[in-house]
């Protein structure tokens, strides 16, 4: 398989305008985790703000994200993934220090 | 070079499978195919075979299993039959939308209703348009070639589909005839080993099989998908022709018996196509000029060349061991009839439903066919162009 | 087989994320809070091949061309995750023996309550007993939430479904929950354990890395709140999870090796009602006149929660 | 020899007619003959009649009926005499065998008036005396190998000793009694 066609089954070139011809057999996926390309921030209606003054990172909200939009790095919470982000408000319920609130809007 | 054996048409797929050697092979035992997982077991057992054995607890499970197994990058089978063949039904259409190149040896036998155990073609002609390949064999020999051929056209890039073998129930896979086997090392030289490009257990590239997808792209994938069974028409005819180099036998997608010059013509599937050639060969000693097409390859189907095979004759019955409960017919005459319309054939066509629930059928039906199919040459069709043979009236 | 290693949280909060962002899963979904966290079980740097049943899961997080996980991920149908992970489970083993390849890979499939109480219970129970060295995790939502809420053998008694809907002459389902842990046990498989979301998520971390580095099969059962089909609001998860627990309609236990052991007793057991009376699917059961539903459910939980106990105790 | 020999089997199911069709297959194709073995199908239980079948011919066989006008029949139990039409389509100039302890006087009412020839042979006898069990299949199977012509009888025995004493290699007292039992069914059948 030569170049071309190993980037023609790449996801970012799969969109709903190309050709039967271009499509993945059996429409399979040869990598991993291309659902990060789909933004489903564009969901949300009210969004979860965290007060970094009041987080303590003990990092309880992580686990509670449905969506893995709480990125973590080097054993410290960063800000939200606004671009995954749903705002269901988990988060803010799972916080002890009432780190988190939610805002209305995006 | 060639063995010399007598085995019955189990015997002969489950040596198929040794040589192939496979490796994931979940089955369900059901009659008349139940002796393959039990030769295969045995193979296991004692060290013959390197393939894995999975006893599932019912065809529904052994599809998945094979499904599972082949996306990891195994070369998977199982076999089956009849009600076994249906409660896969859904996941064969998944296995050939995914382009699993799955085997499955089907050992034909009728659907149940009423339950019998004997042979018909409902169940693989139930699953005509499933995306199948499906490759019909008329004897042990068939058989056993059929299967050794099965993964290099299943596996080949420009097809990439599961293949079912089909042997009729009981009436090959039970009954002990002679054959000629081709030794390990060539069918092992023939079949190859299977190298996936993209497979789940790819230590280099995770791989994400059965997606969910919406119409814009479902669309364009089932017609990727139909691209893939046209293109099987010529790989099959490749895969036949490398494999007469090992074995010494010729396979089309067809086989013509007689045909050339044949002014009347019977068109069916499976062992009563030998049964025929006999009538034929007492036909012609009487200066009848009567000829066989006998169905190999039923998907994809080659109407085009069918049609064109039988364009010199006058009278053609097509042959249907299945009752497709349609009103009009069988599968194969339905199909074959319209191909024969496209070739803008001018014989007259019968389609004739015969040998249901394993009724036997004889050579003296099949010289009195051909003495109907004169009779229609010259008078037109006179009942009904859709029919039964042998049955009580 | 044991974790060696002592409970880090933190440690686990900094593993790579095995289930990507971006899936199309409500937002407030339990069910995903449920598989985020059984992968995070999963060592660094081990392989893994994930397998799914049909389902909200399914649809939503491997939407083509978008798939969230970032393992291997397999697919087939509704019924059939066990045995479709089976036969990659059985793949790998040969292929492991042809020498074709050479990391080690795990297997987990997830299935919700339909797929894996219901119609899936077949190949489960098939893939359990041959022993394939698999985990199938079972995120317990107690209702086909994909077709749109209705009725599973693992939805709870009186629950408004939509095909046991709540009406003038209904209470909603009139049959109480299968318990289908206690099912998986009589497998005598090495493993089976059931679980929620409490706390730091220690308990269910655990037992997923025990199911997933348990030599053999394991099952996993996770209760995983659907706001939509409970009618809560997705922000009280943490709170619904707590008091299922609390009120023992949810025991966290485990069977090891034939074992029952229970993981939490809750000091005070507090009255189901205070888990029924926060979700809309229950709202029936607190008109007046029918306090007595509430009773019958009462006695269900108590009687379970004493029968376990006594498994435990044994 | 006839070009095709047909032969069917009449049995009961679990008394080896079917394995006696699929050894009679085999010893003919041993010596090069084209050969079909295989049982009328149908659920098969202990007691229950049953029917098998053999064609034997010098040329390939591709017919795949079952046999209507058989060259030979052979019937197993002679309790079947009473309730199968065994001499159904059987040719003239064939014949019938049949395994009985009875004068042939006895069995000929029960052939419907067939013209051809019957032959006995008292299987329990011989495989008593050879085997000290009672498998009516190995005297039957050399009988009809005499009878029916099919193959010299000396190359018979030869090819049945080198499959049986593959077949028994850590039982040489099983290959000597079922041997025995061969070499008496020759002699004894009439």
């Amino acid at each position: 398989m030569d170049n071309t066609m190993n980037s023609k089954y790449k996801t970012e070139n799969i969109n709903e305008s190309i050709s039967w011809k271009d499509l993945t057999p059996g429409l399979q996926i040869y990598e991993a985790g291309t659902s990060k390309q789909f933004m489903t921030g564009e969901w949300r209606v009210n969004t979860p703000v965290i007060d970094f003054e009041k987080c303590k990172q003990c990092l309880l909200c992580v686990p509670y994200c449905p969506d893995s939009s709480i990125p973590v790095e080097d054993g410290k919470r960063l800000d939200f993934d606004y671009d995954h982000c749903k705002g269901c408000g988990i988060c803010v319920k799972a916080c002890p220090f009432g780190a988190i609130s939610m805002k209305e809007g995006k | 070079m060639a063995i010399k054996e007598r085995m019955s048409g189990n015997e002969a797929v489950a040596f198929a499978i040794k040589q192939v050697n496979p490796d994931v092979m979940p089955a369900f035992p059901i009659t008349p195919s139940t002796e393959l997982p039990q030769f295969v077991s045995n193979y296991v057992a004692n060290g013959k075979i390197d393939t894995e054995f999975i006893p599932v607890e019912s065809e529904h499970s052994s599809m998945s299993a094979a499904m599972g197994a082949s996306a990891a990058g195994a070369r998977a089978l199982t076999a089956t039959s009849s009600c076994g063949l249906a409660l896969m039904w859904e996941m064969l259409y998944v296995a050939a939308s995914s382009r699993l190149p799955i085997a499955l040896a089907l050992v034909n036998r009728g659907l149940t209703g009423p339950l019998n155990i004997n042979c018909e073609h409902s169940d693989s002609m139930g699953a005509r348009d499933s995306g199948w390949l499906q490759v019909y064999a008329e004897n042990n020999q068939e058989a056993y070639d059929n299967f050794i051929m099965a993964y290099r056209v299943a596996e080949h890039k420009d097809v990439r589909l599961p293949i079912m073998t089909c042997m009729d129930g009981f009436i090959t896979s039970h009954a002990v005839e002679n054959i000629t086997l081709i030794e390990d090392d060539l069918v092992k030289k023939f079949v190859g080993e299977y190298e996936p490009e993209h497979y789940l257990l790819n230590e280099e590239e995770p791989m994400a099989v059965g997606p969910y997808a919406v119409s814009n792209y479902c669309m364009e994938a089932k017609r990727a998908q139909a691209q893939g069974m046209m293109n099987a028409k010529q790989v099959f005819l490749d895969v036949a022709k490398e494999f007469e180099q090992i074995s010494g036998r010729k396979y089309g997608l067809f086989e013509e018996y007689k045909l050339d010059d044949a002014e009347y013509a019977v068109v069916g599937i499976g062992s009563a196509m030998g049964t025929a050639k006999d009538a034929i060969d007492a036909l012609r000693a009487k200066g009848i000029k009567a000829g066989l097409l006998k169905v190999r390859v039923f998907r994809p189907f080659p109407g085009e060349e069918m049609a064109a095979a039988l364009a010199g004759c006058k009278a053609i019955a097509i042959m249907d061991r299945c009752e497709s409960y349609s009103g009009n017919g069988g599968p194969l005459g339905a199909e074959l009839t319209s191909a024969l319309y496209r070739a803008k054939s001018k014989a007259e066509i019968i389609n004739v439903v015969y040998g249901l629930s394993g009724r036997d059928v004889k050579v003296e039906d099949f010289e009195n066919l051909y003495g109907e199919l004169a009779d229609i040459a010259v008078n037109g069709v006179k009942d009904t162009q859709y029919r039964y043979l042998g049955l009580r009236e | 087989m044991e974790n060696k290693t002592a409970f880090n949280f933190k440690e686990i909060q900094s593993r790579p994320e095995r289930l990507a962002p971006g899936h199309r899963m409500c937002a407030g979904c339990g069910g995903t809070i449920a598989v985020r966290n059984v992968l995070k079980a999963l060592h660094p740097g081990d392989k893994a091949v994930i397998g799914n049943a049909t389902g909200c899961l399914e649809v939503s997080s491997f939407t083509y061309p978008y798939t969230s996980y970032e393992d291997s991920y397999i697919h087939s149908a509704f019924e059939n995750a066990g045995a479709t992970l089976s036969g990659v489970e059985t793949a790998y083993i040969a292929l492991k023996k042809k020498g074709k390849i050479k990391d080690n890979y795990k297997f987990i499939t997830f299935g919700g309550d339909g797929g894996t109480y219901d119609i899936g219970l077949q190949s489960l129970s098939g893939a359990m007993e041959r022993g394939h060295d698999m985990v199938y995790v079972c995120y317990d939502n107690g209702a086909y939430m994909n077709t749109g809420i209705q009725r599973s053998s693992a939805t709870p008694m009186f629950a408004d479904t939509t095909t046991t809907p709540a009406g003038s002459v209904s209470n909603g389902k009139p049959q109480s929950r299968k318990d289908l842990v206690a099912i998986m046990a009589a497998h005598h498989i090495p493993y089976t354990a059931q679980t929620t979301f409490i706390g730091n998520m220690k308990d269910l971390y655990v037992k997923a890395e025990k199911a997933i580095y348990t030599q053999g099969p394991a099952f996993l059962n996770i209760m995983a709140p659907c706001p939509r089909g409970w009618r809560f609001d997705a922000a009280d998860t943490v709170d619904i999870c707590k008091l299922a627990v609390e009120t023992c309609y949810w025991p966290m236990y485990e069977v090891v090796d034939g074992k029952w052991i229970l993981n939490y007793e809750p000091k005070k057991k507090l009255p189901v009602e205070d888990f029924l009376i926060k979700q809309g699917r229950f709202k029936h059961l607190f008109k007046t006149g029918n306090e007595y539903l509430i009773e019958q459910f009462q006695a269900e939980v108590d009687r379970r929660w004493e029968e376990l106990k006594n498994k435990c105790n044994a | 020899m006839r070009e095709l020999i047909e032969i069917r089997w009449h049995g009961r199911g679990g008394q080896g007619a079917k394995t006696a069709a699929l050894l009679l297959a085999d010893v003919a194709f041993n010596i090069g003959k084209h050969v079909q073995g295989f049982p009328e199908y149908g659920p098969e239980r202990m007691g229950a009649p049953i029917t098998a079948y053999n064609r034997i011919s010098d040329n390939e066989i591709r017919v795949h009926s079952n046999i209507y006008d058989p060259d030979f029949v052979v019937v197993v139990d002679e309790t079947l005499l009473e309730i199968v039409d065994v001499t159904n389509g059987l040719k003239e100039d064939g014949a019938i065998l049949v395994n009985t302890s009875k004068p042939k006087e006895e069995i000929i009412p029960h052939l419907k008036g067939y013209k051809g020839k019957l032959y006995t042979i008292d299987a329990r006898k011989v495989s008593m005396e050879a085997l000290g069990k009672y498998f009516p299949n190995m005297p039957m199977l050399a009988a009809i190998v005499k009878i029916s012509e099919v193959m010299d009888t000396d190359r018979f025995m030869d090819e049945m000793e080198a499959s049986l004493k593959h077949k028994f290699a850590k039982k040489p007292e099983v290959l000597e009694g079922n041997m025995k039992a061969l070499w008496m069914a020759l002699e004894e059948v009439k």
